[in-house]
């Protein structure tokens, strides 16, 4: 209801599990009727493939329960705050996956369209450097975990200090 | 004698052979840069991971921590490579 | 099939409709399990209430059967080839809708984050300037057409000149 | 003589009274602006919408147009404030 949702807070859910998501769902969900919300931005992140002569089979995700929870619920505030949110939504998952698969989802609901896509490219940008994930790529002659990108910090900079 | 609770991930968990263990440290003033410092004198993998040029990063209870936090009694220190999720 | 959409044109979807759309659809829709893809930026436009003496009841939408779906399309082409996306889809729905109702979605399907996002942001600038929408407001003791907003006009000449 | 295909839209169509309607113009060279000018002359609402300081947009066969784009026998010419969708 519109009435029972002017006086709330900004909703922050965030999820680490295995389980797939559907982006369609989480939309509606974090938009619950809030009439003051003009738009939702969204990122959904996807296993992608490589074209190399042994390429990925899969990619396995590992976090650090409880860390990973905290500094995405962390990070969720940081967005809030910094473009005054009506809500963020963070859904990361773990184990394995393969190419084509849903990795990640960042979903920012806000008065307007341009905080809300800013708050997600901050956000996705923001929990590749600073979430506890690793992954390590599974093909068919190796098995290695990935190596943190400069391009990845480099993005992060952009958005200047850490809280 | 106090104890931390240590913990292992990625490529580090599977380098070191293990998630977790306890480790003992004297009851005086002590920071992450002193544990590291314990574990590089185990030498072997220990030594080429935190005593050489690969990068790592330490959690207290949690936090991201730098070679100077100080650790209590009880304290959860974690060890790891740069995150690499999203 | 990854091997089917290897060699295949970016994907491009545009509809004006009545109907709803799910945005979880339309990414799996968009996504079609093209494994190049790394990513989809979304934007869901919702309509906002306000809190003046006479609230917004509705909003009529109405377009230029014909030049907004060129419009469309000519936008999703633009941004495709201006960052090398691999599909767009772009719905925006016409008729009276309450706050809360969803009125547009985009959608940008890329390697990278980084493209799908700016894009994204693009897009929803653009339609707002440059598709033949009108928006009608109804209140209880008022129904007037909307004007153009000079910060939709701002915002869509950060993006440089119109192809 | 030419035949060109008008269409209003939105606050336009409200205040002209019409969706559509065929225009006759000289078969000679002739541009928006002619035919922005021919409407101008019917006064009223017309005088008021066009030849005042309210802005529109025209388009010519589905293009954004200028005052100085050609019209040619059998066009459509859509006359329309600036867009408010999204």
């Amino acid at each position: 209801m519109m009435e029972a949702a002017c006086g709330t807070p900004p909703r922050i859910r965030v999820a680490v599990q295995y389980e797939d998501f559907d982006p369609g769902v989480e939309e509606a969900c974090l938009h619950d009727d809030d009439h003051r919300i003009g738009g939702c931005g969204c990122f959904v992140g996807r296993v992608r493939a490589d074209n190399g002569d042994d390429p990925l089979l899969a990619l396995t995700l590992e976090h650090y329960p409880g860390m990973t929870e905290k500094a995405l619920t962390a990070l969720a505030g940081q967005a809030v705050t910094r473009w005054q949110l009506l809500g963020v939504t963070l859904i990361h998952r773990i184990g394995r996956l393969q190419p084509g698969e849903r990795i990640v989802l960042v979903l920012t609901a806000s008065a307007h369209r341009q905080a809300a896509l800013t708050a997600c490219e901050f956000l996705i940008d923001a929990l590749k450097t600073d979430a506890p994930f690793w992954k390590c790529e599974e093909r068919r002659r190796s098995k290695q975990w990935v190596d943190a990108k400069t391009s990845d910090a480099n993005a992060r900079s952009r958005w200047g200090q850490h809280d | 004698m106090s104890t931390l609770h240590l913990r292992y991930f990625a490529r580090l968990r599977e380098q070191f052979g293990r998630d977790a263990e306890p480790l003992g440290i004297p009851a005086v003033p002590y920071t992450v840069g002193d544990v590291i410092d314990l574990l590089i004198a185990r030498g072997g993998v220990w030594a080429e991971e935190l005593g050489g040029p690969r990068v790592f990063r330490v959690a207290v209870d949690q936090e991201m921590a730098t070679l100077d936090t100080a650790v209590h009694d009880g304290a959860e220190l974690a060890i790891f490579p740069p995150v690499t999720g999203g």
